[in-house]
């Protein structure tokens, strides 16, 4: 039990996917100008990771090795065009916002990744909660950076007001520059973080 | 010595063929299944959204009709009658295309618009979507449709301050549906 | 209905296809790559600090997977217990790696070493070195600035207020890095668990290095003639110990006792602590 | 003329990377030195233009006709992944020289936004044929240009005294942002 | 006029002994003569403690042909051979004799000799014996280099009386005082390296030294040229450049473009080895910086230490700051002053706080000073953050780090006041530490 | 003897590498004389802008202070606020912002300038973007309607809100720009003397031009720099008129917006540009055509802030390939 904790958690903070790991990078920028997008494309890579996760340890052992990479690109393709289906026919407004970043999902290097270091080689049970614990630490820091953006450079929450009226937002932080300057200082704060549980750890 | 190494027999062209092609298989049976299941929820959605944006332009309204030989065009009825047709219409903006849907009355008067698609600056150009820059077009006929920079003009539309590219961008497009849906019409 | 058998049939198609051109394509231009170095990489402890000799840790990993002569045991930071982990991986076995930490050879501190110029200058070692061999008398002692701190790829030391580097035994993994940088040789590696050690490395003779510096080995060799085993000689007036005899035979050195100017002491490990400060401390005079 | 205007939009003005997003795990993994992120700006033009091109026909005239668009994205994530391995499996063996100088870089791009993104965008904006080639051309060259500077504003940075927690991927960030504040200057100038 | 490109204009500071004649100092008590005093194989001494010696007689020498004789520089005793401090090497094997006060000559010298009669493979050997060596500070043994190999074919000879770095006066004072022992000395050069074309340098505000030697050389194939004052107009390569307008290549010698270059002082030493068969024992150096009491230019003989050239000049005047061994620009900083003058020492500064600069240091801010500076067009900015980050193989593959002479016009420039000379010198050092590593790698 | 053996005792000699000479300049004196050459223009604009001007410069400049101080305390490091650089950048900054900015805006970039585009490189001579430039432009993202609102001196007390002439040349074309001001010569005057609306800074050419010839006279910026960059932006805009080929204005184009403050000030920003003489040769060159085509074809109406800064973007690559000639290489 400790152990898959273990697995669990270290995806939220210490092997975080976009902080630490730096993968996947392009939706922590292009989908997180506010919280519910930022929010909805967490969730969609958290299942989507989670069930590849589950899916590939579950087929590992009848892939042969000279088509891995195109049997777990399908795998994940599956998953991804079920999500985009699905949001398609129940949400949407949501499924045009996420817009073409839907689709690539499928070309995340976290997914992928799980799926070549961890679901590869080990169980179901392992997998799952791996796959679960990436998905997520991205899907923390896709609100944390959709959360500042938005409220800061909005000065809403999930669409409502919540700066004093004269709070005048600095539309930098939904544009491009913004995004990146911000993501810096994140990836900074946190590695500093890190550094000081490493340290506390040791 | 090498993790690549597995006994020849399994590395057959053909077998290592079949194995993908049995996981596209997979993956087909899946997603033909999802699709199944979601196509009507998603065509009847669609349907609901468009209908909800039309009917966001245009209130009071029985339903909405094609319009025939004009693609995209939509007629809506009241009591029989068309009271306005909505047209899409784009234009250039300061960053790329804007794409709306006006509703115009037969007469050329616009009803109302939506700007459905733009790349406009968040903040600056994408008021062109909101009051009171709205309330501006709205009410106008094509001859009212221009922009200037003089607040003491009320026949024309006033750009937005630091925006009056976007703020032109939005009412060509509006103007070239009013000319249009006036040339349809005969601006009866 | 008829478009989900449409989607199958293309999906199969699909995978068909391209199965069939990967593997044929993979007999055709296959060119393997040993994955083994990966995970020999992965196995290293990426310090990257070249005590293997080779440019890095991939580097080593390269050599040692495709390279029969390479012995698995180069990499010093990662001690046994990852040489026996590369020997598995390349079937090669290990002999033992000796366990050693780095030691300071010098106690000429800011009040025990005389200074004999002020240094104008890049605050490195080396650098101070190119002017006189350094600002303080003794040509063979620590100049302070720190450029074995600078270069310990383990964050193994720090610079005491002394000016005299300071290893902490834990971090240590006794790569040798700073005994590579340090220009004066004042850094040597020495066995964990040896019993005494010399804090000196003053070759001069007793009167010139006294004045130097007040802690100073003389090379009286009171030290030697105290040591019953026999494991202690004077090279170049300065005493020095044979860890292998000392650890093998002794039990209760008493060689130091007598050294007058405390040059040889108890290689506690734990001799500066509190001592340890951040590098920014270091001031040279 | 429109096919320029295309060009140059893709290059710098609606440059991918600093405007839209897309392949940002290359552009902040391979930028570290110049000679590296040329070599990958070549490779991703060119894995671009090939699976654009590819991509391209098989949504005409296969899914599109079939009506089966809403398999595009694993058709396409399935063409690209197996034309980049075919390519970097034949180049190996046969083009060694140009292998040295981008094929380490082709596994990497196997799987990425932008080569996906680009063929997506292409049929999405219903693009023509050689619309489609000019727009994966450019937005390869864009591409190309932003991690070349991005490269060489981190070798610069290298020897900079940048602060330890900001140190690599962080700085590398805020670079980013700062050379897309710059790139604002070509707003506005085409508008496609 | 033309120039070559960089270069920079110290304060020349030569008011304080410009105009002083030379003085012979005292004889010394005692004198420590290092026996590295050049560059090349190191001489042994072939006296012993005790022994007694006298003026100009062989005291240490080398079967090495790169190498330079050691000759007493008074009459006395021999009281020690040991280390003592050097003002290049930190410290130095040295022989040390006590004067017996009769400064006797040693049996033979000194001799009048017709310099005109000497064929050039008996001046050659005069000049090797007289252990003469490079005396603008190089120290390269001056045989060495009129004996070039046979596939390096000689044409010009250039003495080198620029005079570049600030403070120093000697050579000038040699030239007008030595006039003629300087144009005899250049004759037998020239005759030994076979050469017609020769060519003296002087800087342009020493216009009584050009004309002095204008009319000495009046009538031979001597030219003497006056060239604008630029620091380091005396660098070689910059005067080669610019009487020749030939370009020693990166990393060669003089002797690929056909030129040798020698210094005012080795062509007297040369003039006096010849002509009077006496051997390098003593040579002219400035004495001179704010903290001096009466700066001079001083006669003196090897072996005698920097506090004797002191008292000779009254003392200090207020605080001492620094002592330097040669010029400002490329001198060495001594930490004492009981170091022995050596053949290369063309003059002792004693500078005060306020004529060294000790302001914090700065990161580099590129302002490009020191590029515009460089007189190798090398980007020294880039040399000093290489060497800074430790980057310094980078330095020597990609920005030419070898090529550096150290002439510190990069560094006199910024206005960060950066390191750059200690970075390179740090850089060279790493790097042949470095190669020398890796040879015995090889040689494993 | 005795005298020196006791000093040497007292006192320890000094010894350090050679040269054991430099010369007076230092980084405190270049910045400060930089400052020293804006005055003129700081005074210009206080009695022209008024108030507003007063306080947007104050609020640059103590915010940019205050902000290294902090960033300098915190990373530990000397804490070198007197060397002017800060003041610069905060003066600099401010100079190129509208008078009526918000105070709170000009605090936000002055913020930015130095934490983020300076101290996040690894403070002075590490910054790659000019720091003032990059706070312009991300207030301008910020807040473009503020960033973009001028206010006009019609009489001391009467402040209305116009456009910038080039805001007028690029909205309501040429003739009108010329109408706004009468007619050409009193338009040329007005561009010269500063009594012409734009950034707080930027309106005096003259007063301007003179604290660069100071400059250049003593030697801390180059004068092939503004005389290339303002040269190339002439030739350009006289060729690429609005009438056809060589119809432009090229006097007005020299003389408007930001042009001489950047050419002079900005360009010359030795940290962020090429270190060769011929790489600023090309810096000075691409910026005037960057300038001109962001003027002529871009959604701005100025284009210096941006061409500076892209000019910044390749400066690392001007550098790697524009090197000097090494002595002896041959020739
Ligand atoms: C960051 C930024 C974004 C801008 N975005 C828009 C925009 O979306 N639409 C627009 O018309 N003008 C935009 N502009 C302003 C234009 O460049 C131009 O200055 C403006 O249209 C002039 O209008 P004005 O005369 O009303 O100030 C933007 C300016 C900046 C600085
Ligand atoms: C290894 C070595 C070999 C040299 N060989 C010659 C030579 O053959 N001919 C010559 O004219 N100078 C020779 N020189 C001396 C140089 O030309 C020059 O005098 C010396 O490097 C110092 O020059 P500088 O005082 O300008 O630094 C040699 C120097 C060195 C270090
Ligand atoms: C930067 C620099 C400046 C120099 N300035 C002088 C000078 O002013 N006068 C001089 O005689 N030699 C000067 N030298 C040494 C000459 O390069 C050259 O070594 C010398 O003239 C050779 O003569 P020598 O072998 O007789 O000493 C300088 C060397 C360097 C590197
Ligand atoms: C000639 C000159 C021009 C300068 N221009 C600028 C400038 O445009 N922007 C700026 O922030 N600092 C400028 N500085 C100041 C300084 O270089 C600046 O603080 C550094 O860029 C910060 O590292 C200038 C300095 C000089 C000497
Ligand atoms: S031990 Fe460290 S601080 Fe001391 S001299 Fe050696 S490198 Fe420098
Ligand atoms: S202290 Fe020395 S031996 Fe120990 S880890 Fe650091 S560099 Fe290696
Ligand atoms: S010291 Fe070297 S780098 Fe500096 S100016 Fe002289 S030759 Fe150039
Ligand atoms: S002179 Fe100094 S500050 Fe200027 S570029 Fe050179 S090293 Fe840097
Ligand atoms: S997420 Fe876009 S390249 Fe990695």
């Amino acid at each position: 039990m400790r152990e898959l904790w273990s697995i669990f958690s270290k995806g939220i903070l210490l092997e975080n996917p976009i902080f630490v790991l730096a993968l996947s990078l392009c939706p922590a920028l292009a989908v997180t100008s506010s919280v519910m997008t930022s929010l909805t494309m967490g969730l969609t890579v958290l299942f989507v990771i989670t069930a590849n996760n589950v899916s590939i340890s579950i087929v590992k052992n009848f892939v042969n090795p000279k088509v891995r990479l195109p049997v777990y690109i399908v795998s994940i393709a599956t998953i991804v065009t079920v999500s985009q289906l699905v949001l398609q026919a129940y949400f949407p407004l949501l499924y045009k916002a996420l817009g073409i970043y839907l689709a690539l999902v499928v070309v995340f290097a976290i997914i992928l990744a799980r799926a070549e270091v961890f679901a590869s080689k080990n169980n179901v049970v392992r997998s799952f909660c791996d796959g679960l614990g990436m998905g997520a630490g991205f899907a923390i820091a896709m609100v944390i950076i959709g959360g500042i953006r938005e409220i800061f450079g909005s000065g809403t929450f999930l669409g409502i007001n919540i700066m004093p009226a004269s709070y005048d937002a600095p539309l930098i932080l939904i544009l491009p520059a913004g995004a990146f300057i911000l993501i810096g200082y994140l990836i900074g704060g946190v590695k500093i973080i890190v550094q000081r549980i490493e340290k506390a750890k040791a | 010595m090498s993790a690549g190494q597995h006994d020849e027999s399994s590395n057959s062209i053909l077998k290592i063929a079949l194995n993908l092609a049995m996981a596209c298989f997979v993956s087909g049976l899946i997603i033909a299944g999802v699709h199944f299941v979601t196509a009507d929820a998603a065509a009847q959605k669609a349907e609901e959204l468009k209908m909800d944006s039309m009917k966001a332009l245009v209130q009071d309204v029985e339903k909405f009709e094609p319009v025939e030989g004009k693609e995209d065009w939509y007629k809506a009825v009241k009591d029989g009658k068309t009271i306005a047709y909505i047209v899409p219409s784009s234009s250039k903006g300061f960053e790329g295309h804007m794409q709306l849907l006006v509703a115009v009355t037969s007469d050329g008067t616009v009803l109302n618009y939506d700007i459905i698609s733009h790349k406009e600056t968040p903040g600056l150009g994408d008021k062109a979507n909101e009051e009171p820059f709205k309330s501006q077009i709205i009410g106008k006929k094509a001859d009212g449709l221009e922009v200037v920079k003089d607040p003491s003009d009320k026949e024309h539309v006033q750009a937005m301050t630091g925006a009056t590219i976007s703020s032109r961008a939005a009412t060509t497009a509006v103007a070239k549906a009013v000319e249009e849906v006036v040339h349809f019409t005969g601006g009866k | 209905m008829q478009i989900a058998i449409m989607a199958l049939l293309v999906m199969v198609l699909t995978g068909l296809i391209f199965g069939l051109v990967l593997a044929f394509a993979n007999k055709k231009f296959a060119v393997e790559v040993n994955p083994l170095i990966h995970l020999v990489e992965d196995v290293l402890p990426k310090g990257q600090c070249g005590s293997c000799g080779y440019a890095g840790c991939m580097a080593y990993a390269e050599a040692v997977v495709l390279n029969p002569d390479v012995p698995p045991n180069l990499c010093i930071p990662g001690k046994e217990a990852v040489a026996k982990m590369v020997g598995e991986l390349t079937g090669k076995t290990a002999a033992a790696v000796e366990p050693r930490i780095a030691h300071v050879r010098c106690s000429g501190s800011v009040e025990n070493a005389v200074t004999k110029y002020q240094y104008a200058g890049v605050q490195d070692c080396v650098a101070a070195n190119l002017l006189q061999g350094g600002q303080k008398s003794c040509q063979y002692g620590c100049l302070g600035f720190g450029t074995c701190v600078k270069n310990c790829p383990f964050g193994a030391l720090t610079m005491g207020p002394n000016g005299l580097p300071h290893v902490d035994p834990d971090k240590c993994t006794g790569c040798g890095k700073c005994e590579t940088v340090c220009p004066k040789g004042v850094i040597t590696m020495q066995p964990i668990g040896a019993k005494v050690s010399v804090n000196c490395n003053s070759k001069d003779r007793g009167a010139v290095a006294k004045k130097n510096c007040s802690v100073a080995c003389i090379g009286c060799g009171l030290c030697k003639k105290n040591c019953q085993y026999g494991a202690i000689t004077l090279v170049n007036n300065l005493a020095v110990v044979d860890y292998k005899i000392c650890m093998d035979k002794c039990d209760n050195p008493t060689c130091f006792a007598k050294c007058p100017t405390g040059a040889i002491g108890l290689a506690v490990r734990d001799k500066y602590i509190g001592n340890a400060v951040n590098v920014a401390g270091n001031v040279a005079v | 003329m429109e096919y320029l205007t295309l060009f140059i939009s893709a290059v710098i003005v609606n440059n991918f990377v600093l405007t839209r997003f897309l392949g940002l795990c290359i552009f902040f993994g391979v930028s570290k030195n110049v000679n590296a992120s040329f070599g990958m700006g070549m490779a991703v033009t060119a894995v671009m233009t090939i699976s654009s091109l590819l991509a391209w026909l098989v949504y005409n005239f296969v899914l599109l006709r079939l009506n089966l668009t809403f398999l595009t994205t694993i058709v396409f994530v399935l063409l690209i992944a197996s034309t980049v391995q075919l390519l970097e499996m034949v180049i190996k063996k046969h083009v060694p020289t140009l292998y040295n100088m981008w094929g380490i870089y082709l596994m990497l791009i196997a799987v990425n936004c932008v080569v996906l993104g680009v063929p997506l965008i292409n049929v999405e904006s219903n693009y023509t044929f050689s619309k489609s080639i000019v727009h994966a051309i450019g937005s390869g060259v864009g591409f190309g240009v932003a991690i070349v500077l991005m490269a060489s504003l981190r070798e610069k940075l290298r020897l900079a005294d940048v602060p330890k927690s900001l140190d690599g991927l962080g700085i590398a960030f805020i670079l980013a942002g700062m050379l897309a504040l710059s790139f604002l200057g070509f707003s506005g100038m085409i508008s496609i | 006029m033309k120039s070559f490109h960089g270069g920079v204009h110290p304060n020349d500071s030569k008011k304080y002994t410009a105009a002083k004649p030379i003085e012979t100092a005292p004889l010394p008590k005692k004198v420590i003569i290092p026996l590295r005093q050049h560059i090349g194989a190191p001489v042994s001494a072939i006296v012993k403690k005790g022994d007694d010696v006298k003026k100009g007689q062989l005291i240490a020498q080398s079967n090495a042909f790169v190498s330079g004789n050691v000759h007493a520089s008074i009459s006395g005793k021999v009281i020690d051979i040991a280390d003592y401090p050097h003002s290049v090497f930190g410290t130095c094997l040295s022989i040390v004799i006590e004067s017996d006060g009769q400064d006797a000559w040693a049996e033979g010298i000194p001799v009048q000799r017709q310099w005109e009669k000497l064929d050039a493979k008996e001046l050659s050997g005069i000049i090797r014996e007289a252990g003469i060596v490079g005396m603008g500070g190089a120290t390269f043994p001056t045989h060495v280099k009129l004996a070039p190999p046979p596939d390096k074919k000689i044409d010009t000879f250039i003495l080198n009386g620029s005079e570049c770095e600030p403070f120093l006066t000697a050579d000038y004072r040699s030239m007008l005082e030595y006039t003629d022992r300087i144009k005899s000395g250049v004759l037998i050069t020239m005759k030994v390296l076979g050469v017609n074309t020769g060519y003296v340098g002087i800087e342009d505000n020493k216009p009584d030294a050009v004309k002095a030697l204008q009319s000495a050389f009046g009538g031979t194939q001597v030219k003497v040229v006056a060239l604008p004052t630029k620091y380091p107009q005396g660098a070689e390569k910059m005067l080669i450049f610019m009487l020749t307008n030939r370009e020693v290549p990166s990393g060669g010698l003089p002797m690929d473009v056909g030129v040798v270059v020698q210094n005012v002082g080795t062509i007297i030493a040369i003039s006096d080895a010849v002509t009077r068969g006496i051997p390098l024992i003593q040579r002219v150096l400035t004495v001179s910086g704010s903290a001096v009491k009466e700066p001079k230019n001083l006669l003196m003989r090897i072996g005698s230490t920097f506090a004797d050239a002191l008292s000779h000049c009254g003392g200090l005047n207020g605080e001492l700051a620094k002592i330097i061994s040669g010029g400002p620009m490329m001198g060495f900083a001594q930490s004492t002053m009981d170091i022995p003058i050596i053949k290369g020492t063309s003059g002792i500064l004693f500078l005060s706080r306020k004529d060294i600069n000790d302001d914090k240091e700065y990161a580099c801010i590129h302002c490009g000073r020191c590029v515009e500076a460089c007189p190798m067009g090398l980007n020294p900015s880039m040399l000093s953050i290489l060497g800074e980050r430790q980057l310094y193989v980078e330095a020597k593959e990609e920005y030419n780090l070898m090529d550096c002479m150290e002439c510190g016009s990069c560094v006199y420039v910024c206005p960060a006041k950066r390191k750059i000379v200690q970075y390179i010198r740090y850089s060279k050092t790493q790097n042949a530490l470095q190669a020398q590593k890796e040879q015995a790698k090889v040689a494993v | 003897m005795a005298v020196n053996e006791e000093t040497l005792k007292m006192n320890l000699l000094t010894v350090s590498t050679s040269p054991h000479i430099t010369s007076p300049e230092s980084i405190p004196k270049i910045m400060w004389s930089v400052n020293a050459a804006l005055v003129p223009a700081v005074i210009f604009a206080a009695w022209y802008f008024g108030m507003p001007a007063i306080t947007t410069m104050l609020v640059g400049v103590v915010v940019a202070v205050a902000t290294e101080y902090v960033i300098q305390l915190i990373r530990k490091k000397d804490i070198t606020i007197n060397d002017g650089s800060a003041v610069l950048t905060g003066l600099l900054m401010a100079m190129c912002l509208p008078p009526n900015l918000p105070w709170y805006m000009t605090a936000f970039g002055s913020f930015l300038a130095i934490a983020v585009a300076k101290h996040s490189m690894g403070g002075l001579g590490y910054n790659i973007f000019n720091p003032a430039h990059i706070a312009r432009a991300a207030l301008m993202v910020s807040w473009p309607v503020a960033m973009t609102t001028w206010t006009a001196m019609t009489t001391k007390a009467d402040v209305v809100t116009t456009a910038t002439p080039l805001n007028i040349l690029k909205q309501q074309g040429y003739t009108q720009l010329v109408e706004t001001f009468g007619d050409t010569s009193s338009m040329y005057q007005a561009m010269l003397l500063g009594t012409r609306n734009g950034s707080i800074g930027e309106t005096s050419a003259v007063l301007l031009i003179l604290g660069g010839i100071f400059l250049i006279y003593k030697g801390y910026i180059k004068w092939e720099m503004p005389v290339l960059m303002i040269g190339t932006v002439g030739i350009l805009t006289w060729i690429f008129g609005p009438a056809g080929l060589f119809t432009g204005d090229p006097l007005f184009h020299m003389l408007a917006g930001g042009l001489i403050i950047g050419a002079f000030f900005m360009a010359t920003d030795m940290v962020t540009i090429p270190i060769t003489r011929k790489g600023k040769i090309i810096f000075a060159v691409g910026a005037g055509i960057l300038t001109v085509l962001i003027r002529l074809k871009g959604g701005y109406p100025e284009g210096v802030c941006y061409s500076i800064l892209l000019m910044n973007c390749v400066t690392p690559l001007i550098d790697r390939f524009v090197v000097p000639k090494k002595f002896g290489a041959g020739r």
